[in-house]
């Protein structure tokens, strides 16, 4: 479906000193009908290369093909089937959702009885009925999220592309949202969602971890979990930050990460947890459960992203 | 409370420093409009083309188309001729050498002399002959230049062959109702002219672009400045910060006068230069009144910028008060002779006021003493329409939705 | 690009006009607006310039010329001194922009036998003042004055010479020769075409027309840079519509309130002025319509070509408001422009707007005299559109 | 100016604002000690954003009063102004004008001068990391970058108290964690914080949340007192192997009513949390059905609540 072949992407003039590599050479393939996500720290070319897809922005080097029409010349037969969702909301706020809609139905072309029955199957699906009338300013953040949704699917697009579309929105909408493009999936389409929360990464058929224009792991979420050399511990105690600064003074500890009430630490194997419990109890840190948790993507992240920044650092050192 | 004020003056000057493209069209943007407007409505009204029917074809006749094409007012279009010529009738003829020309190569004939058969003849004996002038109205203010022209031309060629005609040169001086005669036409009125001394156009419009110019950068900039915060949201936070209004507005009112200040300057040197038209009053005192003028207009930028949401709209309001103000200020036509309630209406618009000053001090070499009501209008008007803005704000500030 | 994508851009653009009151007020009212205010206030013609009279003669002979002065409508004599510095104040505080001064021995002249001979030596001179601020008023002022004094002069003396008690060296055949002469040696009858009274409202109210039409054109000069800073240009720029549906659908709206405009004023100006129109009204619609394509061809390019809001505004404002003003023909007649500002305004919409108004109002010209107009007017927006088309991207970087 | 009766920053007393018929704020009433990070939780459209608002003087209320360091909010707003930081939801710094200059126009705001602005300037590039690169404007930097100099602003004249609207929204993981450590230092030097997020594990982190909904408290505490209160017992978390379909098969048997004193089953990354009174005794009845219906399934166990559970719990509650 999705193919780029070292696609890159420069922002800045030619000249000027502060010349930014947004995507630097980014080879993908994405079959047909798949949920891929696409995770990274922020400016690490997400969204340059999803508007690089979408064919509104002109990739710098190399090319990429959507269903084999090229994302330069061929822009605008992609756009036919193609669902494209902005990070800030992109329609307009002095319009009511059924002008909104209207709207984009003119632009796709759905029109008479069709249109208005996909309307109302849009406006069931997101359950923003009673809400027709109302002017988009007016609505909370969640549901804009949902009306930015549902204008990228009004002409049942078998391709989508979502930029972060459920940023701000509060946890009982995202996973609406979720539920949605889940459904959207199994009737076929191929999704590319770019997200900062992990969680929803996890729900992915496959996920790329980009960082600095770079696509630094691109695998299912199960084989990125294996990346985590050893087993995670999540430890409840008391003075967590305490905790934290003790043990990443121990050797044999890989990764220390707190994620709300509860800290995880990667060691390279069971037989280290006794070891654990000592090295904490020797601080006096009582300690509520230290138990083997399975590992989520948010830690796989944190800890390739220290990796990744630790090598570069090495290798800068070596040149500098 | 100063360094809160000159903190927004920086930023707002900031701002201007990294809109490139916007503070070159602020600073050269007016100095280039004046030159244009200023040569363009300077140029004295001449070699408006000229039409000549000559039925009579005596040496008389052929002398008074030659007299008056001797005038740089009045240039002779030779060809005009046989497009008279070839119409049966003259009303056809005269709509088709009015118009149909364009205005960069070949414009419209403004002007049809026709000379009667016998014009010489009668004029030789002193019978008054006629002569047909026919005028093309559409355009008033070059018809009006050239029927005055033509007629001055006329009477002086008339009067002149009908003195050697009647005076055979015989006895040895003139008789004495010659003598009258060519005194009489001899005798020019003295003219004296003050001010602009060869009443020369452009001394009009260049001011009036001048004090022009003050006024709209100052509402531009109060209202942009102003409502391109509240558009791009940063307004809030300004408004999160300790800061009084009366503090934001007199800081975001220094860049605009600095910019209105800098521009007026420009086109002062330009006015002086390129259209010589010296600075006879004082010009501390006419740079003093410049900047109370300019806090004025700066009042009502700021109530512009309070009353729309968007630039765009700002935008659309100063267009149309620039029209109305326009209007007011006397900028093409003078305010005498506008109707009797629009002169007393006029003295609302701080522009006429400024107007008034900057013509007084360029021009007649006045000073506060004559100038004193129009300072007093200024600064009465000041006070009311800062005072609203200020209300107006802060209302707003509560009110913020 | 199908008519749908245009109908559905136009749509919204509509939209968002009506939604925002201060907008629709300006673009459908504010052109009309300006019409009545301005022609109102500014096309009356130099009337009751103020006047002050300096009488050295002090005689009823003087007093009857001022009266004569003070009846035209032209002059309105505010006040009468009796020294220099009198009449030099008045001049600095405005109270008055014309001076006359009748010398002493004026009525001596013209009302006794042996004045009549003195004139054969030195006629009786006038002196005027004025105030040259103004060079149109101060023009017609002095005109003015200068030919009722002239005349009344002449017709002073006809009377003398009629007069048969006046004694004279001057044998009989001479003093009727010499009533004769004082008569105008030609009798000049002016017409004035499309004009007659020189009404200066029908002289501005046409052009007014044009001017005021600006206003459409401003407003669409932020079109795209809106939508860019609203970030819904994103949205928009990633759908199949093609680029110049776009620009034709944002253009429609604009084009539809200009032409509203249009009617509106052409009402305005026959019904509450009384210009007579002499042309061919659906000539008219149909060459309005190209004006106010030309000026929006060129409010889209300003859109695209320059990036922020308050650029775009103010370069509009440079390009619009005051060449509108002063370089469209309205006061001053385009062709007397020096050349190279004639080919500066080439490029402005406003000019023929000016020509084909006026044209169309007084002189009834069809399209065959207006054909450089019209030819101007298509090549701008053309011109504008196609490079319009040609610049915009449905990129966003 | 403090008030001695008690350390409070903030105390709010039955605060409303009603937008014509819309009631968006109703009658809240809150005390927030000095010092404390006080995490305010919700949907959106709850009325956080206006709560804040109102008691940043921004907002005038329809009914109620805020008293912010001893001071009425109405009455001597610009007083309180200058003690307190400000980051809204949308960003506010001038996009146009480099990280210095609107950090320096900031600063000057607050009324810092030469050294004091200085030495406040190197603080807040230091601890933002904006170190080398204050000739930046802000479009040039990244979503990260952008949030720590916001929050620079907001600190750079040492406020007492700082409001944080959803400052990390759209922020990846690790820029969220830096954005959190810059936080702790920051409340650890006395500032309140008064922050709105939907990221329940930084909720975690506060010491006090306040839960609204509709515009009406419905919860406050802290973060194990709110989980006491309305999450008791346990959760049963389990990694399914088709989380969509195991979803389905529990939902429609728990409507069977064959999962009692079971509340909330959603989905957590890859994981199944069921919420329970009794843990253990529910895990093996879990355990059973999985079995019997084929559902695959690996880590069974039973974990303490988390503030992500109570928020959905709650909203669930309130529906």
């Amino acid at each position: 479906m999705i193919q780029t072949h070292r696609l890159s992407r420069t922002f800045g003039k030619r000249l000027r000193r502060n010349q930014i590599t947004a995507v630097d050479s980014l080879s993908l393939t994405i079959p047909q009908g798949e949920l891929f996500g696409l995770v990274g720290p922020d400016g690490a070319g997400k969204t340059t290369t999803l508007r690089m897809l979408a064919g509104i922005l002109k990739p710098t080097t190399g090319n990429a093909t959507i269903s084999d029409h090229d994302i330069v010349d061929e822009a605008e037969t992609i756009k036919q089937s193609l669902g494209y969702m902005p990070q800030q909301f992109g329609l307009y706020q002095d319009l009511t959702v059924d002008e909104n809609l209207n709207f984009i139905c003119d632009v796709f072309n759905v029109v008479g009885a069709a249109r208005e029955h996909r309307i109302h199957e849009l406006l069931d699906f997101t359950n923003l009925h009673e809400f027709r009338q109302r002017r988009s300013k007016h609505l909370s953040g969640g549901m804009q999220k949902k009306l930015g949704l549902s204008a990228a699917l009004v002409h049942k697009p078998n391709l989508l592309l979502l930029d972060e579309p459920t940023t701000g929105v509060d946890p009982v909408a995202r996973r609406e949202f979720w539920d949605i493009l889940t459904e959207l999936h199994a009737s076929g389409s191929t999704i590319v969602v770019s997200t900062p929360y992990m969680d929803e990464a996890e729900r992915c058929n496959r996920v790329g971890l980009m960082y600095e224009g770079k696509l630094m792991a691109c695998d299912t979420p199960l084989k990125l979990k294996q990346l985590l050399p050893g087993v995670v511990y999540a430890l409840r105690a008391d003075d967590l930050l305490r905790a934290e600064r003790i043990l990443k003074t121990n050797a044999s500890v890989l990764d220390v990460q707190p994620y709300g009430d509860i800290l995880n630490i990667i060691v390279p194997d069971e037989s280290h947890h006794r070891q654990l419990k000592e090295q904490l109890s020797q601080h006096d840190i009582t300690i509520h459960s230290l138990r083997p948790t399975p590992p989520r993507l948010e830690e796989v992240f944190i800890y390739l992203v220290r990796q990744y920044r630790k090598d570069s650092n090495l290798q800068q050192e070596q040149f500098a | 409370m100063i360094y809160r004020i000159l903190n927004i003056a920086w930023k707002d000057l900031l701002h201007l420093w990294h809109n490139r493209l916007l503070l070159i069209l602020v600073i050269f943007g007016a100095a280039t409009e004046l030159l244009i407007v200023g040569w363009a409505t300077g140029a004295p009204v001449d070699d408006l083309k000229m039409v000549v029917v000559d039925n009579d074809q005596t040496a008389i006749s052929e002398g008074l188309i030659e007299h008056l094409r001797q005038t740089d007012t009045l240039k002779l279009n030779e060809d005009g001729v046989d497009v008279f010529d070839n119409h049966d009738n003259e009303a056809d003829a005269v709509h088709d050498l009015f118009t149909g020309g364009n205005f960069i190569f070949n414009p419209d004939n403004i002007m049809l002399i026709e000379i009667p058969a016998g014009f010489g003849e009668q004029l030789k004996t002193g019978q008054q002959p006629a002569i047909e002038l026919t005028l093309n109205g559409a355009n008033s203010l070059a018809s009006t230049t050239a029927r005055r022209v033509a007629e001055e031309e006329i009477y002086k060629y008339g009067t002149v062959i009908m003195v050697q005609h009647t005076f055979s040169g015989t006895e040895s001086t003139a008789p004495t109702e010659i003598q009258i005669l060519t005194q009489l036409e001899q005798t020019q009125p003295d003219i004296t002219v003050k001010y602009n001394e060869e009443l020369d156009r452009a001394h009009y419009t260049a001011p009036s672009e001048a004090a022009f110019v003050l006024y709209i950068i100052a509402i531009m900039i109060a209202a942009f400045m102003l409502a391109r915060e509240r558009e791009y949201g940063t307004f809030e936070q300004l408004l999160v910060m300790p800061i009084r209004p009366i503090e934001i507005i007199i800081g975001k009112a220094i860049p605009a006068l600095l910019v209105g200040y800098a521009n007026f300057l420009l086109v002062l040197v330009e006015m002086n230069v390129v259209f010589d038209i010296p600075v006879r009053g004082s010009l501390v005192l006419l740079l003093a009144l410049a900047a109370g003028y300019l806090f004025v207009e700066l009042g009502r930028g700021f109530m512009v910028a309070m009353v729309s949401r968007t630039q765009n709209q700002a935008l659309l309001i100063i267009m149309l008060v620039a029209f109305v103000d326009i209007t007011f200020a006397g900028y093409a036509v003078p305010v005498e002779s506008m109707p009797r309630i629009m002169q007393l209406l006029s003295n609302l618009f701080p522009i006429r006021h400024w107007m008034i000053i900057l013509r007084g001090i360029l021009q007649k070499d006045v000073g506060l003493d004559i100038l004193w009501p129009q300072l007093l209008w200024l600064m009465g008007l000041g006070i009311i329409i800062n005072g609203i803005t200020l209300w107006f704000f802060r209302r707003s500030l509560t009110r913020q939705e | 690009m199908n008519q749908r994508h245009i109908y559905a851009i136009a749509k919204k653009e509509w939209l968002h006009i009506i939604r925002d009151p201060m907008t629709i007020f300006l673009l459908a009212i504010g052109p009309v607006l300006m019409l009545l205010l301005i022609s109102y206030a500014m096309a009356t013609d130099i009337t009751d310039v103020p006047t002050v009279i300096y009488d050295q003669d002090q005689s009823d002979l003087s007093a009857n010329l001022v009266t004569q002065l003070d009846a035209s409508d032209v002059l309105n004599v505010t006040d009468h001194v009796n020294n220099t510095t009198g009449y030099e104040d008045q001049l600095e505080q405005r109270k008055a922009r014309l001076v006359v001064i009748i010398e002493d021995g004026f009525s001596d002249q013209l009302t006794t036998t042996q004045g009549l001979e003195s004139i054969a030596t030195s006629a009786p001179r006038f002196s005027f003042v004025i105030d040259g601020t103004d060079p149109l008023s101060a023009e017609t002022a002095l005109e003015t004055a200068v030919n009722i004094s002239g005349q009344f002069v002449r017709n002073q003396l006809n009377t003398l010479v009629e007069q048969p008690q006046t004694e004279t060296a001057m044998l009989p055949e001479q003093r009727q020769r010499l009533r004769q002469q004082l008569r105008a040696p030609v009798d000049i009858h002016t017409t004035n075409r499309f004009n007659p009274d020189l009404k200066a409202i029908w002289d501005l109210v046409p052009a007014m027309i044009a001017v005021a039409l600006v206003l459409p054109g401003m407003s669409i000069s932020t079109v795209i840079a809106r939508e860019r800073s609203q970030g819904t240009l994103e949205t928009l720029v990633a759908t199949p519509i093609s680029k110049h549906a776009i620009l034709m659908g944002k253009a429609f709206p604009y084009v539809l309130i200009a032409l509203l405009n249009v009617v509106l004023m052409y009402i305005v100006a026959r019904a509450v002025f009384g210009v007579p129109f002499r042309g061919n009204l659906l000539v008219y619609f149909a060459l309005s319509g190209l004006y106010v394509l030309a000026t929006l061809a060129i409010g889209l390019l300003f859109s695209i070509l320059i990036k922020s809001i308050e650029a775009a505004l103010w370069a509009s404002m440079m390009f619009f408001l005051f060449p509108g003003m002063l370089l469209s023909g309205m006061f001053f007649p385009v062709d007397v422009f020096p050349f190279i500002v004639k080919l500066e305004t080439l490029e402005l919409p406003v000019v023929s707007g000016v020509l084909i108004n006026r044209g169309m109002f007084l002189q009834g010209v069809s399209v065959k005299d207006l054909w450089w107009n019209i030819l101007l007017l298509l090549i701008i927006a053309v011109e504008g559109f196609e490079i319009a088309g040609r610049l915009f991207k449905k990129r966003i970087a | 100016m403090r008030s001695n009766s008690s350390n409070n920053v903030i105390e709010i007393h039955g605060l409303t604002k009603r937008f014509g018929s819309f009631t968006a704020v109703d009658h809240v009433s809150l005390q927030i000690p000095q010092g404390q990070i006080f995490g305010f939780l919700g949907p959106n459209g709850a009325g956080k954003t206006t709560t804040m608002r109102m008691v940043l003087g921004l907002l005038p209320p329809s009914e109620g009063t805020a008293i912010v360091l001893g001071n009425d909010i109405r009455k001597q707003a610009r007083t309180i102004r200058a003690r307190l930081g400000y980051m809204s939801q949308k960003f506010t710094l001038y996009n146009d004008l480099t990280v210095e200059e609107n950090l320096r126009f900031y600063g000057r705001s607050y009324g810092l001068r030469n050294n004091k602005l200085k030495s406040r300037l190197d603080y807040v590039l230091d601890i933002a990391d904006l170190k080398g690169r204050e000739h930046y404007t802000p479009t040039q930097l990244s979503g990260g970058w952008r949030q720590r100099l916001a929050l620079g602003a907001a600190i750079i004249h040492e406020p007492d108290i700082i409001f944080l609207d959803e400052p990390t929204a759209g922020v990846d993981p690790l820029s969220r964690r830096a954005f959190w450590e810059l936080l702790y230092t920051i409340s650890s030097a006395g500032t309140t914080i008064f922050i709105t997020t939907h990221y329940m594990d930084e909720a975690e982190h506060c010491e006090q949340l306040g839960f609204i909904y509709f515009g009406r408290l419905i919860a406050t505490g802290s973060p194990t007192e709110i989980k006491q209160k309305h999450v008791p017992g346990n959760v049963v978390q389990f990694t399914p192997e088709y989380p969509v379909k195991t979803l389905q098969v529990l939902r429609t048997a728990q409507q069977q009513g064959e999962l009692e004193n079971t509340s909330n089953i959603d989905l957590y990354g890859a994981q199944i949390h069921v919420l329970t009174h009794n843990g253990d005794m529910i895990r093996d009845h879990i355990t059973a059905l999985l079995d019997q219906q084929e559902q695959p399934y690996t880590d069974m166990q039973v974990i303490p609540p988390s503030l992500e559970d109570a928020f959905l719990r709650l909203t669930a509650a309130q529906k």
